[in-house]
């Protein structure tokens, strides 16, 4: 190890955070930006699924609550795309990335919302998987990501409380709503369980990530942790967990749980989920449709810039 | 329904109003949640129709206490049907591009601010607390709006002809916000509202200045108007639809 | 609900495909109507609708007849929720240009035409009769989608890339038309319908020859799928909001 | 008189019809084109206002009535371009007066669609002032004008029991129906009698036009025949028109009725009615979208008849 790597890992050890100006391995630079713009990509994209209900929310507060949400989730990938500008990318760089498909970003954004209940598990158990994700990267090594991760998780709880909520009142509801709040778990367990990566058996990388910080848990621990913290509040729902195989441990103390279909997870990685094309296509769109807007104030920047010094 | 009840029907139409046209207009601006030119753009764009939004309950819910027959907010936003919404056609002309969401957001804002600044001096201080506290919020948005309609139509040559024919097509709807029918007159006269001239006059003023300095040209067109007494354009059935859809098909149900 | 009625289930979820289908594809192809590239499009659009929704009527009737908890078509048409539709995710891809409503008609019609004939074999009369009466129209339907294809597939470049650009998009939920679930199975067993493999062989040679003619490069894509067992895309929700909406806002009354 | 044009009048007041290929005066020419044309335009654009409910018809039959009419009404528009095309003018040119404003179409389909009522009323009335307007022309002097009108007439009237039957289910229904017809009956009542055109006296060449038997009737006396045919229909509904003046005169044997707003009809016809803009946007993005598929077509004929040369 040469003497500035073993410096960075001491730091690193010490739990000194490692700020953008400072000398990092090439590998942690690669690393951290692939899983910051992924963050951030996610953000993004997953303002779509949840969008898709803003304007057939069933009440006013709703309403607002769910716009509100998704504002977050905008302000999010702000901040995350600021944290991985620090280490030498641009965010127009990064939305390349995203647009051409080079970058990725969280399967779960690649399922529809087929009902309002969906916009209840999709805070409960979305956000809820993100922040057992999240909550262990606000200590990680890089200074900017960890900043960030420690506004995001605030936001999150926030947005999982108001999504268990939603459940709550369906569950509290008519028989069809029971039914549509039942429907949902039944969509989105799986996927949420698949949102902590493959099993740690076939887990890449996960080694080096964990000496350098970046990554805290490995994928089946907040996984197992997940489930444990999750399968109580689905009881208190009345709700059902599509699990045949789940059941409590006490030898273990935690939940058993059945197999995970990971062929799913790698063809909707692969792109032939229910959604990546509408989820790119929705983007890709966004962003083409909106080139005269970024063009139109550049063009107005420069003009501006012009009659200053015509001026002066 | 009680008929013992006996609505203020000038103050009641003056509440849903108010209410209709920051409901539909936050309902459409949400429609761009996900799917604006750029970050910071979606970021305001929710921002913007999460205070009307906010407004608009706020409206809705006195619009159903002046009404005296029970109806919440959420019972008047949800279960009337096109012919009963007061909004002006302006706020539920199509998103179209982002140029012309700017631009109604513009010509809207324009007239929102100086409305809701009169509003605080309204007898009824019901409308005035509303005012009050949404007046703050439209000063912003005027703000944003006009400055980017300014760099837009004094931009690339793209921008100027998408924020030019933004304006052609928007502006014939302008001037239904500031035409007084027989409850503006009487609104006006009780001190309920203010002298809709008075409003024309700031609105037309502030607009014509911007616009010139966006380097974009009025047209001439006659003033397209109507839905202030529930005439609509037959896109408003499209956006109830939509928004009111979880209400219908679940009714009774709560969320 | 009544609790006593014992439904074929099996049966019941053929009618609801069935009918489905041709209701969500015949809803889209009435969005046309004033808005077609030619006048005689304007008029064979409305009249492909027209069939769709005739045949929708049966298809739907039956299903009702078939649960016996007293739905009409019309209530399974207008008070189901997205959820509970058993149409093919590619009946209900957006109409797109006139090309993508061309091709999706041309993908399902190919389909199809095979299907309703392999139903008049049905041990069900109830089946065979309203597929007797459709495949006359599902033959004409096709004929004119096929020609229409062949002809904009190798007509111009613009009308090739476009063409083109629809079977890219729409080629990968042709396979679920044919794909068959644990229901087809029970179906084909019972003689109430087809083998769909059978289907699936006529189809796929069909749409070859045709696309082929047509200068037509069919894509390698995975086959998506779900619709028919009411996993459906996003847009379905928008689609019943608008199909739905005067059920909903007026429940009970007869029109 | 020159002979010619004698021999033409005379055929007329004959009741000889007049057949495409024959000598005509150019102002017979011109003014059945102006009128053929402008009904034939006055269909495709009508199309618009009721293909505004089909996506949205309460039921499966409500829906196949109604797009067996638009398809009904494109129909009557084709053969109407063909009846004008014998006089030597092509669609295409037809379209392009369309589509540049020059050409005119009824003004009552810049009214828009509201309710489902509106569906009702369009047939009940508009259908029912257009039948009056038309029925006439059936017996019009030209050849192809005479026969498309007597084609058209036939399904109009099919029309029209279908928008009474709308309205009937309504006033029958609850009373939010009920209102709903009031209101539509409120707000297209005046529209269908501004249908008749301008009152007589303002009428220009009704004169001419009356001699060549192209107009049959002047404006108000069709006008009157619609009222007094049309309010017996509305007393029958329970509906209430919306005209205090409106009341039977004993002595005339007609009803009398309040003055029209021909300030509206004007600003409609100079293009500032509630649709004008939407109608003309509808047909020219309709236009404009197709043009690929229009020359697609034709580079297919091409590429046929080119390669049934070389085969040759």
């Amino acid at each position: 190890m040469a003497p500035e790597e073993r410096a960075f890992q001491e730091k690193i050890d010490a739990d000194i955070k490692i700020e953008p100006k400072e000398w990092m391995p090439e590998g942690y630079r690669k690393t951290l930006i692939r899983q910051i713009s992924q963050h951030a990509h996610s953000e993004i994209v997953g303002q779509l699924p949840e969008g898709n209900w803003i304007t057939r929310a069933p009440t006013l507060d709703r309403k607002a609550i769910l716009l509100a949400k998704v504002q977050d989730e905008a302000g999010h990938g702000l901040y995350l795309y600021c944290a991985a500008e620090t280490l030498g990318i641009s965010r127009d760089q990064m939305t390349e990335q995203l647009l051409s498909g080079k970058a990725k970003y969280s399967s779960i954004f690649n399922y529809p919302t087929l009902t309002w209940a969906d916009i209840g598990a999709i805070g409960w158990l979305v956000d809820g998987a993100a922040i057992m994700n999240q909550v262990p990267i606000q200590r990680c090594s890089f200074g900017p990501y960890s900043r960030a991760m420690i506004r995001v998780c605030k936001e999150e709880s926030f947005h999982q409380r108001q999504g268990y909520d939603i459940m709550m009142k369906l569950v509290k509801g008519t028989d069809a709503q029971k039914e549509m709040a039942q429907d949902a778990l039944n969509r989105w367990w799986h996927p949420a369980l698949m949102m902590f990566g493959p099993p740690d058996a076939e887990s890449v990388h996960s080694a080096q990530s964990m000496a350098w910080k970046i990554k805290m848990n490995t994928n089946d621990e907040l996984r197992q942790k997940f489930v444990d913290e999750t399968v109580p509040q689905a009881d208190y729902l009345g709700l059902k967990v599509p699990d045949p195989d789940l059941k409590w441990n006490e030898e273990r103390g935690h939940y058993d749980f059945g197999e995970i279909d990971w062929n799913e997870f790698y063809e909707v990685l692969k792109g032939n989920g229910p959604c990546n094309a509408e989820r790119m296509a929705a983007r890709q769109k966004a962003w083409n449709d909106g080139a005269w807007f970024r063009d139109g104030l550049m063009a107005h920047a420069k003009k501006r810039e012009a009659r200053k010094m015509a001026a002066e | 329904m009680s008929t013992d009840v006996q609505t203020d029907t000038a103050l009641f139409e003056l509440a849903l109003r108010m209410g209709d046209n920051t409901l539909i207009l936050g309902q459409q601006v949400s429609a761009w949640c996900g799917h604006a030119p750029i970050l910071e753009e979606d970021i305001a764009l929710a921002n913007t129709a999460l205070d009307l939004i906010g407004q608009t309950k706020l409206w809705l819910a006195l619009a159903g206490e002046i009404e005296g027959k029970g109806r919440s907010a959420d019972d008047l936003a949800f279960l009337r049907d096109a012919r009963a919404f007061r909004n002006v056609l302006l706020v539920e002309q199509p998103n179209g591009d982002f140029g012309q969401t700017l631009m109604r957001q513009y010509l809207f804002d324009a007239w929102h601010l100086p409305m809701l600044t009169a509003l605080k001096n309204s007898i009824e201080t019901r409308v005035a607390d509303i005012a009050e506290k949404s007046a703050k919020e439209a000063a912003y948005h005027l703000e944003r709006s006009e400055d980017l309609i300014i760099r837009l139509g004094d931009g690339s040559d793209e921008s100027h002809t998408r924020m030019q024919n933004a304006l052609d097509a928007l502006w014939p709807f302008a001037g239904e916000l500031t035409q007084p029918d027989a409850i503006d007159d009487e609104l006006a006269q009780r001190g309920l509202a203010p002298d809709l001239a008075d409003i024309k006059t700031r609105h037309e003023e502030r607009m014509r200045a911007a616009l010139k300095e966006a380097t974009l040209q009025v047209p001439e067109a006659a003033i397209r108007k109507g839905g202030k007494q529930g005439m609509h354009s037959e896109g408003l059935g499209y956006l109830l639809s939509d928004m009111q859809w979880l209400q219908r098909a679940y009714p009774g149900a709560e969320w």
